[in-house]
């Protein structure tokens, strides 16, 4: 069963990789990749890491979700309705790219892996969080400064508009001047 | 099943995905080269997690932190594609690079 | 803990729902028609308002389907299809009386994820059918799900974390003495909102709304239709019975056994909600979506965090 | 800009964040669920904001004086129809008053409350209050039916009572499409969105003001004082001059440009421009000249 489970998920994957750069629609190339991705998920699941697994599907469905919408507003001809190919470099990054593969592959068939040691924690989702709250700590702290860092970021990066902009050059108007108002009432 | 079958299928995800992310021109179409390398990072890293070392949980950690890293990877590109997009309307790497000469 | 399920649990399952949704559906069909004047009238008028549903998706079925030009039906199909497949998938860890399809140990995050599946399953039949009121229709819902998901993901955190625990049965277990209703108001309230929206019903009907001619399912027909909008309701009525087990303490109550009083309790929420329907208007995202991000998730993280401190002190 | 399966493709423009993203044309109408009969806007859309609106096909007189194309074959059944028999519906009484029919003030105030009532069930349609649309078109058909003064304030009464309290309903309309009492004199507007002097919520609540008042006086005898200028349900109707739903459709591009989606049809809700006021009065200018 899991042996089935395992091909289906690992040559769906390969498959609806490689067509993300194959599809001319930009809506088909994302979701092709998001089922990629959650095949990936799927794949981390039957490893027995049911917790990130899942977590995966859920993160990996509204990125890409969001992502369409991306997608459509910064591509030319998104639906690809007329076909057209946007890419460069294509024999160099393909040979690149098959050495690579080759190298891993040999790498992964010809290296002496280690035995397996230990077993599996009853409940690995716990183990996951005692760890990020204990040893681990640092990760996690590095992993939200990180996270809040981009958040940051984003906003300056993606607008345009400053407190100046919305609140006048006092920055003392009661209300802001946006071009959408929010539900708050402010 | 074996380490092997799962780290080849890592192997391709992640070849593939820098097929993507060298060829693309679109910088959106770039990063989902570098969603799907990420990908295979994930696969790799829980096989490693459940075959090699699964009593310790840095298998684990590892995939959090790659997960953390495409969320935010997404983020960071889609506010650089919105921050050229609105100076210069470039959504183009071949047209980014060209912005420095 | 809950007990494993028998195996034909799994075919019974997707009935049961669908049944539960045609009921709901007949309800609000007859309120809809009450709603003219004030009356809901006769019993027999009732009646045949109550099975329209069922005859709008006989309609729909012997349709001639339509199509539009450049449309991308395939994406059109799977996002049509995706929808109930995510509900019924949503509904494995819900627990009937004591007893769920299958008890999985994270079952509040599969829940979390298979209802995020309709983010996608919207999205692609309002971007399939090439046309321009369908799309703002699947726009809408990304920009509904932004606003819900944030304060919901942190309200089932906060039952998750009074229990203990990511398994739904334990979550329940842990309601045998006070319900989390009771103790967790602000997660309860934000989880109803968050229920209603997910399923883009009622208040949080924009992306299917009259302003767009029906919006993501403006264009759709024939079985797609049904899967469709039929998808809908069965994310609704799951939405609402997973509300039982999270903050109504599942199957416990007095005299009656625990089915009998999840389905009490899940009846009494839809009711709610179908009910709270017919008293508000459609909530325009770029309006919630501040209330959401700038009141509801900081109540909701105090929520979190007031739950976080009892239970260290239990 | 090439054309793919004969549909064009979307061409850039500026829009109201800067991005120079894809626009698209749509036409909007005549035909659609709780819209103006008739109307039909030209929305050069961003994502579901509008960037241009304009009122292309005005009535159905103007476009065929004009020379419009008409591509829907209901509006040209309409437009070879006699004029006389297309008086506009929701002002009739009024004109009769002008024209010296004694016309009495109940039947006046009653094609008004009803007038208004229409109107009122559109904006709640497209607010997606459906409820209470159902209710108000109940109300307008039974008072369309002749009912008493007392049957229809009972009816009215509910729905002014819940439309007024809901805060949620305040809380969406605030501030969607405020259209100054300056900027509406400018362009002659008369009616009630005059009155308001605000936004779409403002309008709404001098239409379930002016609904409560009217339902009261459905009964009156009275003849109504053709001496006096007569106001109908959408402002100032005078013989001859521009009706006044004209100026409401002048308006309305500018109320639109910025607006997202949902806020569009519900300023075009809000201001209920009537096509028929504007069909009419065209149709009388080429019959006089």
């Amino acid at each position: 069963m899991d042996v089935a489970v395992f091909w289906v998920l690992a040559v769906l994957g390969i498959v609806s990789g490689a067509m993300v750069f194959r599809f001319d629609s930009m809506a088909r190339a994302t979701f092709s990749l998001l089922a990629s991705l959650l095949c990936v998920g799927g794949l981390v699941v039957l490893l027995g890491l049911d917790y990130l697994g899942i977590v995966i599907v859920l993160m990996m469905t509204i990125e890409m979700a969001i992502m369409a919408v991306f997608m459509v507003m910064y591509m030319m001809n998104p639906a690809g309705l007329m076909p057209m190919t946007m890419m460069h470099n294509k024999k160099g990054a393909a040979v690149v790219c098959g050495l690579v593969f080759a190298l891993l592959a040999a790498g992964i068939v010809l290296a002496p892996w280690p035995g397996r040691r230990g077993r599996a924690p009853a409940d690995p989702t716990m183990d996951l969080g005692m760890s990020l709250m204990g040893p681990q700590m640092l990760t996690m702290m590095t992993l939200g400064m990180a996270l809040f860092a981009t958040i940051v970021a984003t906003v300056v990066l993606a607008t345009r508009r400053g407190r100046y902009d919305r609140l006048g050059d006092d920055l003392r108007a009661t209300r802001a001047d946006d071009p959408v108002r929010g539900g708050v009432g402010r | 099943m074996s380490l092997e079958l799962f780290l080849l299928p890592a192997a391709a995800l992640f070849c593939i995905g820098l097929f993507g992310a060298l060829t693309q021109q679109s910088i959106v179409m770039l990063m989902m080269g570098l969603e799907l390398m990420l990908g295979g990072v994930i696969l790799a890293a829980a096989a490693v997690w459940h075959y090699i070392a699964p009593a310790t949980s840095e298998g684990q950690v590892l995939v959090v932190v790659a997960v953390t890293a495409m969320a935010l990877e997404m983020a960071i590109g889609f506010a650089v594609v919105t921050a050229l997009f609105r100076s210069r309307e470039i959504d183009m790497t071949d047209m980014a690079a060209e912005l420095k000469e | 803990m809950a007990e494993r399920a028998p195996l034909w649990a799994v075919f019974v399952l997707p009935a049961v729902l669908v049944v539960v949704a045609v009921a709901v559906a007949g309800l609000d069909a007859v309120l809809a028609a009450g709603a003219r004047t004030g009356r809901i009238g006769s019993l027999r008028a009732a009646a045949v308002h109550a099975v329209r549903p069922g005859r709008e998706v006989l309609r729909h079925l012997v349709q001639q389907p339509r199509r539009t030009r450049a449309s991308d039906l395939p994406l059109a199909r799977i996002g049509a299809a995706l929808l109930p497949v995510a509900a019924v998938l949503a509904a494995v860890v819900l627990p009937l009386g004591f007893r769920s399809v299958s008890d999985l140990p994270e079952g509040i995050v599969w829940f979390n994820a298979m209802e995020a599946l309709a983010w996608a399953a919207v999205w692609l039949a309002g971007w399939g059918p090439n046309s321009a009121l369908s799309l703002i229709g699947g726009y809408r819902f990304l920009a509904q799900g932004l606003a819900y998901e944030l304060p919901h993901m942190l309200a089932i955190t906060t039952a998750a974390l009074g229990a203990e625990s990511l398994r739904v049965g334990e979550v329940v277990d842990a309601q045998a003495g006070l319900w989390f209703a009771v103790w967790m108001p602000a997660a309860f309230g934000i989880y109803l909102l968050s229920a209603m929206a997910m399923a883009f019903w009622g208040p949080f009907d924009q992306p299917v709304g009259v302003d767009v001619a029906g919006g993501a399912a403006a264009e759709l027909s024939g079985v797609d239709r049904v899967l469709f909008l039929g998808g809908r309701w069965l994310l609704l009525v799951v939405a609402a019975a997973f509300s039982v087990p999270l903050f109504l303490g599942g199957g416990h109550g007095p005299l009656l056994p625990g089915w009998a009083w999840t389905v009490l309790k899940t009846a009494a929420v839809l009711a709610v909600l179908v009910w709270a329907r017919r008293r508000v208007p459609t909530l325009r995202m770029e309006r919630y979506v501040e209330l959401a991000w700038v009141v509801l998730t900081p109540l909701a993280v105090v929520q979190a965090l007031f739950v976080a401190v009892v239970v260290l002190n239990r | 800009m090439g054309l793919v399966d004969g549909l064009p493709m979307a061409d850039r423009a500026d829009d109201r964040d800067g991005l120079r993203l894809d626009r698209l044309h749509v036409p909007l109408g005549p035909v659609l669920t709780d819209w103006p009969s008739g109307l039909v806007l030209r929305l050069t859309l961003q994502g579901d904001i509008v960037q241009e609106a304009a009122v292309e096909a005005v009535g159905i007189g103007e476009a065929v004086g004009i020379g419009e194309v008409v591509e829907n074959v209901e509006a040209v059944d309409q437009a070879t129809t006699p004029p006389a028999s297309r008086s506009p519906f929701w002002d009739e009484p009024f004109l009769l008053a002008a024209k010296g029919v004694r016309v009495s003030q109940g039947d006046a105030a009653r094609r008004l409350c009803a007038a208004h009532l229409d109107s009122l069930g559109r904006f709640f349609a497209v607010v997606g209050w459906g409820d209470l649309a159902a209710r108000a078109r109940f109300a307008r058909d039974r008072a369309l039916a002749g009912t008493s003064a007392a049957e229809l304030t009972a009816l009215v009464s509910p729905v002014i009572r819940r439309a007024e309290r809901s805060r949620t309903l305040r809380g969406l309309t605030a501030g969607v499409g405020v259209l100054s009492g300056e900027h509406a004199r400018h362009h002659g507007v008369t009616g009630p969105a005059l009155v308001a002097d605000g936004d779409a919520h403002a309008r709404m609540l001098v239409w379930l003001e002016a609904v409560g008042r009217g339902a009261a006086t459905v009964d009156v005898s009275e003849a109504l004082d053709a001496t006096e200028e007569a106001v109908g349900p959408r402002g100032r109707i005078a013989d001859g001059a521009t009706p006044a739903s004209q100026g409401l459709l002048d308006v309305l591009p500018c109320l639109l440009d910025g607006a997202e989606f949902a806020c569009a049809r519900i300023i075009v809700a809000s201001l209920d421009p009537d096509l028929d006021e504007i069909g009419h009065v065209t149709m009388a200018r080429t019959h006089h000249g």
